[in-house]
């Protein structure tokens, strides 16, 4: 399964592009799945992971919680809370 | 109307623009977010807005169809800028029209709140000390909470 | 500032001139009343205020003042006009910048709330069915109500 | 004592002008008592005045209750309920 991978602000940062197609294993399934393994990837990856809870996701530009499946999403983006307005 | 731009936008010119398709509404209440030069002591020099193209547009697309759904409303204006802003530029518009003012206030308030927590963008701030991702505020959640239904 | 005028004004450039007395404020919130060409199934042709000279002015000064009593603000504006309008002419523009933008929301509705109920002006209005001194509204009262303490 | 009355709206449409100069007698105290006499002067007073609660009074450009001294005052106005904004 090919993946669209977004990251945002200092998420981006850390992991040091913005964007990325990547081959899912199929035995990833959900948000905090992709998360786990995002984090293996490389030490950028490790440090933009590496405290979960300041990390939201969405799924096809939708905000999504952790737990979130992501049967079919073709773009999944991760980002720090938003500071917008 | 919804636009994100990566270009400067003139408020009051924005504002008499909106008001112009709304004739017939008793009253237009706004709000204009701008570039403060300050962060606590230090300077602000520049504010860059990173923003998620795409997924912008839809989350105010969502939120002006809540209000929509809230208020009765005559009209609902959205311009959110990113790219490299300096003080004192504006960063956001918000208006709404309707035929009550208690109508317009609230959803240009629920509009702003909800954005603050909703709307994809990320303010980073050139300092004296350095540049800097602004953080959250727990505040602007707490807001955002008074709108859950 | 407070001014009460009979000339039209330009609500846009009001609130762009406003702005750029207050470059270090986080927010500006601003509300325009404008006159309605409709009242029930009646058509309005015209909208007469008369209002009493220098009272006016002094309720304004005293509302500014508890406002800033109540908010931590930067800046207040308020323009009110008298004498003959037409559809949809801007009756009133109200703007309050502030830090914070719950401030700014606060004192813009609070100064409109208690501007409808303690500003001495009185509408009439030239309908297809006559001219008529506009009643005041309960929900006017009842808002207004809500600032007291 | 002379003291100047205005009235507003309609409430001037009733009495036919929008401002006199008035000589008190030194029995009236209060902006009631104030009520009271002028409803004298004339059947357009009488009408204005016919309905207390519709009227809303001030006192040297104060808002002021109907039970209100006028001790000192220059200037009362009378008018309706506000409706500007």
């Amino acid at each position: 399964m090919s993946l669209t991978v977004l990251y945002f602000a200092w998420v981006k940062d850390k992991i040091g592009r913005g964007e990325e197609t990547l081959s899912l294993p199929a035995s990833i399934t959900t948000v905090s799945g992709l998360m786990d393994w995002l984090a293996t990837l490389s030490p950028g990856h490790a440090a933009a992971f590496s405290d979960r809870r300041m990390i939201k996701a969405a799924v096809d530009q939708q905000h999504v919680d952790h737990g979130t499946a992501l049967n079919g999403a073709r773009e999944v983006a991760f980002f720090p809370p938003v500071t917008g307005g | 109307m919804i636009r994100v731009q990566r270009e400067p936008f003139d408020p009051g010119a924005e504002l008499n623009a909106f008001m112009a398709t709304v004739p017939k509404s008793g009253g237009i209440a706004s709000f204009v977010g701008q570039v403060r030069d300050f962060k606590g002591d230090d300077t602000v020099h520049a504010m860059t807005l990173e923003h998620y193209p795409g997924m912008a547009e839809r989350e105010f697309a969502a939120l002006t169809e809540d209000a929509r759904g809230r208020w009765a409303l005559d009209g609902l204006l959205i311009i959110h800028r990113y790219g490299e802003l300096r003080p004192p530029e504006p960063i956001v518009l918000v208006a709404a029209a309707a035929a009550h003012r208690a109508d317009a206030f609230a959803a240009c308030e629920f509009l702003m709140d909800w954005l603050k927590t909703k709307a994809p963008f990320w303010k980073k701030e050139a300092l004296d000390s350095g540049e800097a991702w602004v953080a959250a505020s727990a505040d602007d959640d707490a807001r955002a909470d008074r709108w859950k239904k």
